[in-house]
């Protein structure tokens, strides 16, 4: 078993090394050889790392159609007993280190199969701030399979493709495909962006004229989304009463909810559930930037699922360097959706049981909800 | 109780599948016919002069929403028409980033870039998986969807008074080949009027047996 | 029937040789394939830095990995010790049962009776509900 | 030392089958679970893919040893080792024919149950040695259900001692070929006899509907989530061993072993098709069925399965004692 890998040897073969010197033996260990090499060819189990849309595909590639029982893939659960890692899906900066503590945990050899836009190159959240651009960018990848999802056939392909390169490469025939040299470091697209600063704008606009199109930055004309006027229903009146009579609020703006004061907040949380309002819908913050500082607003809303479904909404305004009252003691969904807030736009919960990051990186540096980070931020250690 | 018949009823089922036919189609020895509309991959046409249907008017490039279309292109006199017009100097669709929607073809005025039916193949390197123009021009010998631009923008446009002589019933849009004389979408410049693309598209059966 | 039991004797001895020695092959097989496996096996060169690691579905150990058990266990445990010390004495009962006639299988009778009723105890005190 | 030399002979040729056997039923497991569920199953590596245990195989060889942090190296090497052990083992006294027996011992069937009781504390070596979670649960569970499972399988195979009175394999055989099959004769508890016999072997070698141990939804592989390679393979066909030895020793006690339906062409030929039918069996079962939940299994266990092969031992003692004489 020549096992050389583009990138020296990735692996070592005590027997076969020591064999191979003795004379006389070379025959023996040359059959033995390619009955090893045969057998790893034929016998690729799989571990996936299906991690979105790309996974129902690979599903579908193991089910009655394409059967990749056929080549002998059966799909195991750990990674121990795995020979292929199979990665279906957008990886995400917070998945990527245990992806790679997964692709450790395989023992050798072992292969990846990128599966998928995303998986290849991150797809159209490449430059997104959560998104790894690429799998490459932490495990070395021996076949992509394009497709946005590939069907189970081309998954099908892409393993037999697999198949044919361990032949190769176990073989020691194995060549690695020569690369332009402008791609040869490609972790991204090889395609240069439209917003690229080194595209000379004259030479797009002269190509548009040419073809005769409209400047593609015209307006296409106005677009009116908005739809009726909110109908005040009875749940809404209950609550503007319930407002006006015991927090003294006067103003409620047409169109969305009615501003609580911050120190209200929780006894107003309170009240309602009292009433009946048991079931927090959702808690959302939005960003203001001001020149004075961060303004925050906090919406909540509450229902009542058994008396006719009710629903109850207010805000909460949070001027810069001010915190709201956690509402997990009264709500335990409120936990979460607070954390997830935290974590997105930085609004601090005081008295939160918890208040840790729950969606990005433990070590993640600002909070990409606000209007003034950048989508693109840099990201260790992928961007 | 019920779990006991429940199980009996069970082992019925997979009893009765031992003896039906699968349904796998094996792979490497059978391709899968495609569905009608199916689309992967890309290619460039030409006209019925040879000539490259892309005036490189970067339509396609702005509408990506992966963008991952680039082109580059020069004007010269066309050696058929004698009329200057653009030509490509490059053009590459990055593979890796791709996400099908078809929007390139759909807005392209010329009919110039058009998806195929048959999967690009798996790569090694992500190289592997850039059509750079060279193969885009290679593929268009590869079983093309029905859909063009013209194709696509006709059927979103509300349907037109028929011409008197085009009484007979119009073919399902699908299947059928366009007539020849088109009516040309407004927006392009009308370089003749549109002929029929090479029209693989509709015509040519899916590839049923081994490659 | 007891001929087997009768007949046995001296011949037995062999034939537990042979036993043995089946035990014997059977493990030269095992340890065949494990040690074809230390020939055969590949080593890795550059270990991934997690490779050693415990497997979690890709997440750091979280706490102690032996730990307490449910007491239900132990209550099986003890069940499984008591039919099974039961069914011990039930395999001479059950050789010589033609030999020994009415008094035995009555005999028999009450233990079984005596066991039910201990089985029927722990059915009431609920030990072997889990959950 | 006549003795010694015939086991090892006689072992050497029956194990060998019966390995070969086990990986080419490992084969038709995969083609029978394709078929039930409209595939082809493997079908590139050889004709019809038969090669695909060879290729398992030497796959398995080739594949890098890893001991996670932490574990008990010793007791994690041990464990594949005794249970391919203990499963081969157990087929020492199995009577495939009047002749073709490792070492027929008077005590033969006590040696059956006594190494399958054994099957137990391998398992559970695995599942303390990995280090691993998933592998400690597993194995926890997998000794619960075993010894529970195990107390009605003992009292089913008591049955079948109570009627031949005997406890050589091929004397209940022989037994039966006077008698009749014990799972036909006497018509009723011979049949439940064997179900629940049935039942405890399918609990006993981890399948499904009894799994928990391996319950790959909830505890990713159970016992085996840390083992790689050989000593993974190991675990794993020594589980099929035990399937096959179990599928051999059921067919032995209650199905007439050698002994074909109506004395018809009695030999070798019939105990490999009734071991296979029963196999394919457990596999069929497999594929068709869904998972009990742990308390589930536990009570169906010992609310029902033990008083009713109890009840079985008493009839059978009633029946033996009344009736045969």
């Amino acid at each position: 078993m020549a096992v050389i890998d583009e990138s020296g040897q990735a692996y070592d073969h005590p027997l076969y090394t020591t064999l191979i010197n003795v004379p006389g033996l070379s025959v023996a260990v040359a059959s033995i050889d390619q009955l090893l090499t045969w057998g790893a060819k034929n016998a690729l189990y799989i571990f996936p790392m299906a991690t979105s849309c790309c996974g129902i595909e690979f599903m579908a590639t193991a089910a009655a159609r394409v059967d990749i029982d056929r080549i002998g893939s059966i799909v195991r659960a750990t990674p121990r007993q795995a020979d292929v890692m199979v990665i279906a899906g957008t990886i995400t900066v917070k998945m990527a280190p245990k992806v790679k503590r997964l692709w450790d945990q395989m023992p050798e050899p072992k292969w990846a199969i990128a599966m998928g836009s995303c998986a290849i190159s991150g797809d159209f959240y490449r430059d997104l701030y959560p998104t790894v651009p690429g799998i490459d960018t932490i495990l070395p990848v021996d076949v992509y399979v394009p497709g946005c999802p590939p069907d189970p056939q081309a998954l099908m392909h892409g393993m037999l493709r697999l198949q044919e390169k361990i032949a190769a490469k176990q073989a020691g025939t194995w060549r690695a495909p020569e690369l332009r040299p402008e791609t040869e470091k490609m972790h991204g697209p090889a395609v240069r962006r439209i917003d690229d600063p080194e595209r000379d704008p004259a030479i797009t606009a002269e190509q548009s004229r040419q073809a005769g199109l409209q400047s593609p930055d015209a307006p296409e004309g106005e677009l009116d989304w908005r739809g009726a006027e909110p109908v005040p229903v009875q749940a809404a009146l209950e609550l503007e009463a319930l407002l006006r009579e015991r927090f003294g609020i006067e103003d409620f703006p047409a169109d969305s909810a009615p501003i609580v004061p911050r120190d209200r907040h929780l006894e107003l949380a309170n009240t309602l559930k009292a009433m009946g309002y048991s079931l927090l819908i959702y808690v959302v913050a939005s960003h203001w930037p001001k020149p004075e500082g961060d303004t925050f607003e906090v919406a909540y809303a509450l229902r009542s699922p058994n008396a006719g479904a009710k629903l109850a909404q207010w805000r909460v305004v949070l001027q810069p360097g001010e915190t709201i009252e956690s509402l997990a003691s009264v709500f335990a969904a409120a936990d979460w959706q607070e954390r997830e807030q935290y974590d997105l736009l930085g609004v601090h919960f005081a008295n939160h049981p918890d208040l840790r990051r729950i969606m990005l990186p433990e070590n993640w540096q600002g909070h990409p909800l606000r209007r003034d980070y950048a989508a693109d931020t840099a990201c260790r250690p992928w961007r | 109780m019920g779990y006991l018949l429940d199980s009996i009823r069970a082992l019925g089922v997979t009893a009765k599948n031992i003896g039906r036919k699968p349904v796998t189609v094996q792979f490497p020895k059978v391709i899968r016919e495609r569905q009608e509309r199916y689309r992967t991959s890309f290619a460039l046409l030409k006209d019925e002069q040879g000539e490259e249907r892309c005036v490189g008017c970067l339509a396609c490039e702005r509408i990506c929403p992966s963008q991952i279309i680039h082109m580059s292109s020069t004007k010269k006199e066309s050696p058929v028409t004698g009329k200057k017009r653009g030509y490509l100097d490059d053009f590459t669709l990055d593979m890796t980033a791709c996400i099908f929607c078809e929007l390139c073809v759909q807005v392209c005025p010329f009919d110039a870039i058009v998806m195929l039916k048959v999967p690009h193949e798996p790569g090694y390197v992500r190289e592997d998986l850039v059509l750079t123009m060279a193969k885009l021009y290679e593929n268009a010998e590869k079983p093309l969807t029905w859909g063009n631009g013209t194709k696509l923008m006709e059927m979103q446009e509300p349907p037109k008074p028929a011409p008197a002589q085009a009484a007979a019933p119009v073919p399902a849009p699908a299947a059928a080949p366009v007539p020849a004389a088109v009516p040309v979408p407004a927006a392009a410049p009308a370089p003749a009027p549109v002929p029929v693309p090479a029209s693989a598209a509709a015509a040519e059966p899916a590839k049923t047996e081994a490659p | 029937m007891g001929e087997t039991l009768a007949t046995s004797g001296g011949s037995q001895v062999q034939t537990w040789l042979a036993a043995v020695g089946f035990v014997l092959f059977s493990m030269v097989i095992a340890a065949t394939m494990l040690g074809a496996a230390k020939l055969f096996a590949v080593k890795s060169k550059k270990p991934g830095a997690l490779r050693d690691r415990p497997y979690e579905c890709g997440e750091e150990p979280v706490g102690e990995t032996r730990i307490q058990f449910h007491p239900r266990y132990y209550v099986v445990a003890l069940f499984f010790v008591l039919f099974d010390v039961e069914a011990a004495f039930l395999f001479p009962w059950a050789l010589v049962l033609s030999k020994l006639g009415v008094a035995a299988l009555v005999l028999m009778g009450i233990f079984m009776a005596v066991l039910m009723l201990g089985w029927l105890y722990a059915l009431k005190k609920e030990a072997l509900r889990w959950q | 030392m006549q003795g010694l030399l015939r086991g090892l002979v006689y072992g050497g040729l029956i194990i060998t089958v019966l390995m070969t056997a086990t990986a080419w039923g490992m084969w038709l497991e995969r083609k029978l679970a394709a078929r039930m569920q409209s595939r082809i199953g493997p079908n590139v590596v050889g004709k019809f893919g038969l090669l695909q245990p060879v290729a398992d195989l030497m796959k398995l060889l080739q594949k890098e040893e890893i001991y996670p942090i932490g574990a008990d190296r010793l007791l994690f090497d041990l464990a594949p080792f005794l249970v391919t052990t203990f499963a081969i083992a157990t087929a020492a006294v199995v009577p495939f024919s009047a002749e073709a027996v490792g070492a027929d011992l008077d005590v033969g069937l006590l040696w059956v149950l006594a190494l399958g009781g054994l099957m137990v504390i391998p398992v559970w070596m695995a599942g303390w040695a990995s280090n691993n979670k998933f592998a400690l649960i597993g194995g926890m569970r997998a000794v619960a259900q075993s010894i529970s499972y195990g107390v009605p399988l003992v009292l089913t195979s008591l049955v079948a001692v109570v009627f031949t009175g005997t406890m050589s394999l091929s004397g209940i055989v022989k037994f039966q070929i006077e008698h009749g099959w014990l799972a036909l004769w006497p018509p009723g508890p011979g049949v439940v006899a064997f179900v629940l016999f049935y039942m405890a072997l399918l609990a006993e070698s981890n399948r499904i509907p009894f799994d928990i141990p391996e319950a790959e939804s909830e505890l990713v592989a159970g016992i085996t989530t840390e083992y790689t390679g050989m000593k993974f393979g190991l675990l794993y066909v020594g589980e099929y061993v035990h399937t096959m030895v179990g599928s051999a020793i059921a067919a032995v006690i209650f199905l007439g072993g050698w002994d074909g339906p109506f004395h018809i062409a009695s030999g070798l030929h019939w105990m490999v098709i009734k071991t296979v039918a029963l196999f394919a069996s457990v596999y069929w079962v497999r594929w068709s069925l869904l998972r009990f939940r742990s308390d589930q299994l536990m009570r169906l266990c010992w609310l029902y399965l033990v008083p009713v092969s109890l009840g079985l031992v008493v009839f059978a003692a009633l029946w033996r004692h009344f009736v045969l004489r």
